[in-house]
């Protein structure tokens, strides 16, 4: 990946997140307080504008400056969870314009483990960690695999997919969908439904 | 949706653009940084009270800026808490010195952006406190949740660890009876109506014109469970059976009480609901040293009603009859 | 309908004996009277300040009951106007020999009501002046119309007036500056929703989820039109247009600003309106002296906001800002 | 009329205000503040239970009574208006347990003129002076053809009605429903209707 490509994965992210806003919102508003969609639109839109106005050129940089955009500008739950996840990935990453495939997997790795150490998430808690995890396993299988950027991030995508659909199932037990208590059943976690628009967004630029 | 408002992506600034406009004696409002401080702040060696939160709660915490009360406020968007950098510029612009107290909600984003913030204060050599509001018995079960919500209590703390920090008081001890004012407490809601976020929209949630949502919290969220309405005095004797399970009150203790509106529900109805609370508290043996009735702890638009009673010490009554001079409480001054 | 309430018919004596538990220091509430009074009423010598009106506009008239203030209120049901009866009981109890200034509204009932009352009170040798507050630019015909409305105002009378009797102004000087005070206000109202009464309990008009009610009091009755919303800065201008038509101010008068929620407005849309008068009133070189914003005048759970400008002159400002110690308005004490 | 008819009278104005409560509220809803059935009805109320728990033995102090009671129990404006007509009718009567037919007619006189000048409306001014200035003068003019207290009773009641559908029309002047202006038009008056109901009732009872 380098950094042409990684600004496309952030602007796409962006563009999913804006069209899909006002689904994100009903989804929050039926367990949570109906902002997820406006936040998310709120910080991927400040994304790209902080990276169009002054780009950087290593890929690290470039998440790490995506992140601290995302904590300095969303707030909510969100904010710092997907921030200090993407800062945490461009942290992992080696130095330079371009990265590899097995480095871009560790850092993906190390950003879920910032949403684990901040939010302090399981899987099966109904969060962004349930689509998330999935997600990177297929990632990493695939990449095990053989599989090239392309391939792996197909694979994380449909993971993602189907981890933020299975939520629909769970009981909450993070995030204010948890106060609702069984009645968070029956209704898709809407931080699990935009971490998989975020991996199918890569899966877009990458195809 | 009909709001006074005009773009509803500019509500929060511009709502903060006429507190500034309202109060210019009293506060300084930093529309780019996004906070609401005392006039008179840094207060060189005097220990600052920080908090803030989704906006929509009005007067909480905007409104509780002041002498004998909060240093800054940082407001977040409607129902969104706010964020570090906010949190950090507030902190830094009220420290005297003396350390700072974060008065923070126990909601996961308000608790994630005030721990980034408190993280980043420290790094600038700020000592910071956290003082964790959560009063919120409706939420029951806490290890299948993110934990009670912060609500009605944020008041009391705000205002009693406020007054102990304008007479002085140290960074451990404005925090520390912060603190016990927060463990003292225990509030429970109800909600008649959702609020509508500009935002959004349209209402948080539907409710048939007989049914109610039992134990809701401040942001538009559904409640545990909904109800059939039933009458004020009932639905009274139910919320304080919940809070006097959770933080009993024995025969002789004594009690401030907070009758608090959720925004859309008229001060009629609320001091109705008063007198039902002073009748099965004076059943119970309880006494009443104070109380508050009134729209203070809000939910946007929505109709709706929290209870919070906090066992008090003479040493916690004294601070909260202090004086204290606020936009959203004042008296004493 | 949804209310916190127990039977309908008995919402305006049990949100009284509310009040009455709630400030047990400071108010004395006559329950089978109907009366709010000071605890400390009467008080020889002090002219006493007497005002009422339905139920439904709290914290007007109860409320503003105290030191400061008011010494008597008279609430009627729910939008109706008190009876004589109550009116005088209540006269008689506050009046320290000194007379009572009634402060009435301008409709036909209390108007009525409340001269009954004073011609049994002048029977019973009680000096009784009358101050009616018509401040509400939106009744514009007044051949055609019972006249103008009295709404917003009302607040600035009651805590002016109710300053210059505390500090021991006679009979005809503190009617005098009541009436100067209503002479130089305007107000105008817009709502968005209309409130329910709990004995109709259902809303007294419908409005289109993108109308407005133009011109409205504060009895849930619609206004002279209907509009389509528009922003609040539009809606803000409308209305200084028409306040400042009706009662022109020059450049470099002073004004007190009243930026009054009806109700079921949110604290943060009515700072977002305060921010949009600011705007105007300074183009158009008013000096704004004072401001209040809140739900002071309201009418049940209304979505709604009046705009209120008096113009005022020192005098009357330091009036304004003597203590006030009231459920409902509370400074220097 | 005597006691006993009086009594009946206000007895089935009670009970025509009760049953038509709803009505009068609606009516009040459209052009006032919806208090006008909840207002009469109490103060009807009040009056029936006022004059059963100390019964007065002539007519004259009757009406007094129950005027005074509604003047006592109803507030708004038609609580004095009503009130003082009441009043003014009972005191204009000779004393005594009955009255004739043109003492009753001076009554009803008198207690228009309290109505007219308490409230200071003119006929046209869609209020309840354009039910009772019709049904009085329908009365009267009963009475000089010849009638007994029934016939001039159903006349008045006739008129009162006529009178109080005739308000629809009228632009209000006084009241609340005149802050309406032009939008009063088209919705019939809540005091004249209430007005029409207690001549009706008064037909009734001589009928
Ligand atoms: N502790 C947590 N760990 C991981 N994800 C969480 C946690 N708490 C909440 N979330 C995610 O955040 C989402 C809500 O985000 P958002 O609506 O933007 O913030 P807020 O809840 O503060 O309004 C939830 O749907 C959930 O997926
Ligand atoms: N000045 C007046 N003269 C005669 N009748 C009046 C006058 N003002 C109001 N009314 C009558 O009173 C009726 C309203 O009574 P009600 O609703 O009980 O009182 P309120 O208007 O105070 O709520 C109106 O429909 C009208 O017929
Ligand atoms: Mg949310
Ligand atoms: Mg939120
Ligand atoms: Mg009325
Ligand atoms: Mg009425």
């Amino acid at each position: 990946m380098d950094v042409a490509l990684a600004l496309a994965w952030l602007r796409a992210s962006a563009g999913a997140v804006a069209a899909e806003s006002d689904r994100l919102t009903r989804l929050d508003s039926a367990i949570g307080d109906g902002d997820h969609g406006v936040n998310m639109n709120r910080g991927f839109a400040a994304v790209v504008a902080a990276l169009d106005a002054t780009p950087p050129d290593a890929v690290g940089a470039l998440f790490v400056k995506a992140g601290g955009t995302l904590i300095s500008k969303v707030g909510g739950a969100s904010g710092p969870l997907y921030g200090s996840a993407l800062r945490a990935l461009g942290k992992a990453l080696p130095p330079g314009p371009e990265v590899e495939l097995a480095a871009l997997a560790g850092g993906l790795e190390a950003g879920l483990e910032a949403v684990r150490k901040l939010g302090g998430a399981e899987p099966g808690d109904k969060t962004i960690v349930d689509a998330y995890r999935p997600a990177l396993d297929a990632f990493e299988e695939a990449v095990a695999g053989g599989a090239d950027l392309a391939g792996a991030a197909a694979a994380a995508a449909r993971a993602a997919d189907e981890g933020a659909r299975a939520t629909t199932a769970m009981q909450a037990r993070k995030g204010r969908a948890s106060y609702l208590g069984e009645r968070s059943i029956g209704h898709q976690d809407p931080g699990a439904t935009s971490t998989a628009l975020i991996f199918k967004a890569l899966a877009d630029v990458t195809a | 949706m009909k709001k006074f408002i005009n773009d509803p992506a500019d509500v929060v600034a511009e709502a903060l653009a006429g507190l500034a406009a309202a109060h210019p004696d009293d506060l300084r409002v930093d529309v780019s940084e996004q906070y609401i401080a005392r006039a008179d702040a840094p207060r060189g060696g005097k220990v600052a009270l920080v908090s803030g939160g989704g906006s929509g709660h009005e007067p909480l915490h905007g409104g509780f800026v002041g002498t004998g009360m909060l240093d800054a406020a940082c407001p977040g968007e409607v129902f969104t808490s706010p964020v570090p950098d906010q949190i950090l510029a507030a902190t830094k612009a009220v420290d005297g010195g003396a350390g700072v107290v974060h008065v923070v909600k126990n909601y996961t984003g308000d608790v994630m952006n005030f721990q980034l913030a408190a993280e980043l204060a420290a790094d600038e050599g700020i000592a910071v406190e956290t003082v964790l509001v959560d009063d919120d018995v409706a939420v029951e079960n806490s290890t299948w949740t993110a934990g009670r919500r912060g609500t009605g209590a944020t008041l009391l703390v705000e205002k009693i660890a406020g007054a102990r920090a304008e007479e002085g008081g140290k960074l451990a001890e404005v925090a520390a009876i912060g603190r016990e004012v927060n463990t003292a407490s225990a509030s429970f809601a109800y909600a008649l109506t959702a609020g509508t976020t500009p935002a959004a929209g349209r209402p948080g949630f539907d409710l048939p014109e007989d049914e109610i949502e039992v134990g809701v919290g401040i942001h538009g969220e559904p409640g545990r469970r909904r109800e059939k309405l039933r009458p004020a005095r009932e639905l009274v004797r139910s919320a304080l059976d919940a809070i006097l399970e959770a933080k009993p009150v024995n025969d002789g203790d004594q009690v401030i009480v907070l009758v608090n509106g959720l925004g859309g529900t008229p001060l009629l109805e609320l001091y109705l609901v008063y007198g039902e609370v002073a009748t099965v508290l004076a059943e119970r043996g309880v006494r009443v040293a104070r109380r508050l009735v009134g729209n203070y702890v809000t939910s946007l638009d929505m109709a709706g009603m929290s209870l919070t009673v906090t066992r008090v010490t003479d040493e916690m009554i004294r601070l909260w009859d202090a004086p204290v001079r606020t936009p959203g409480l004042r008296w004493g001054a």
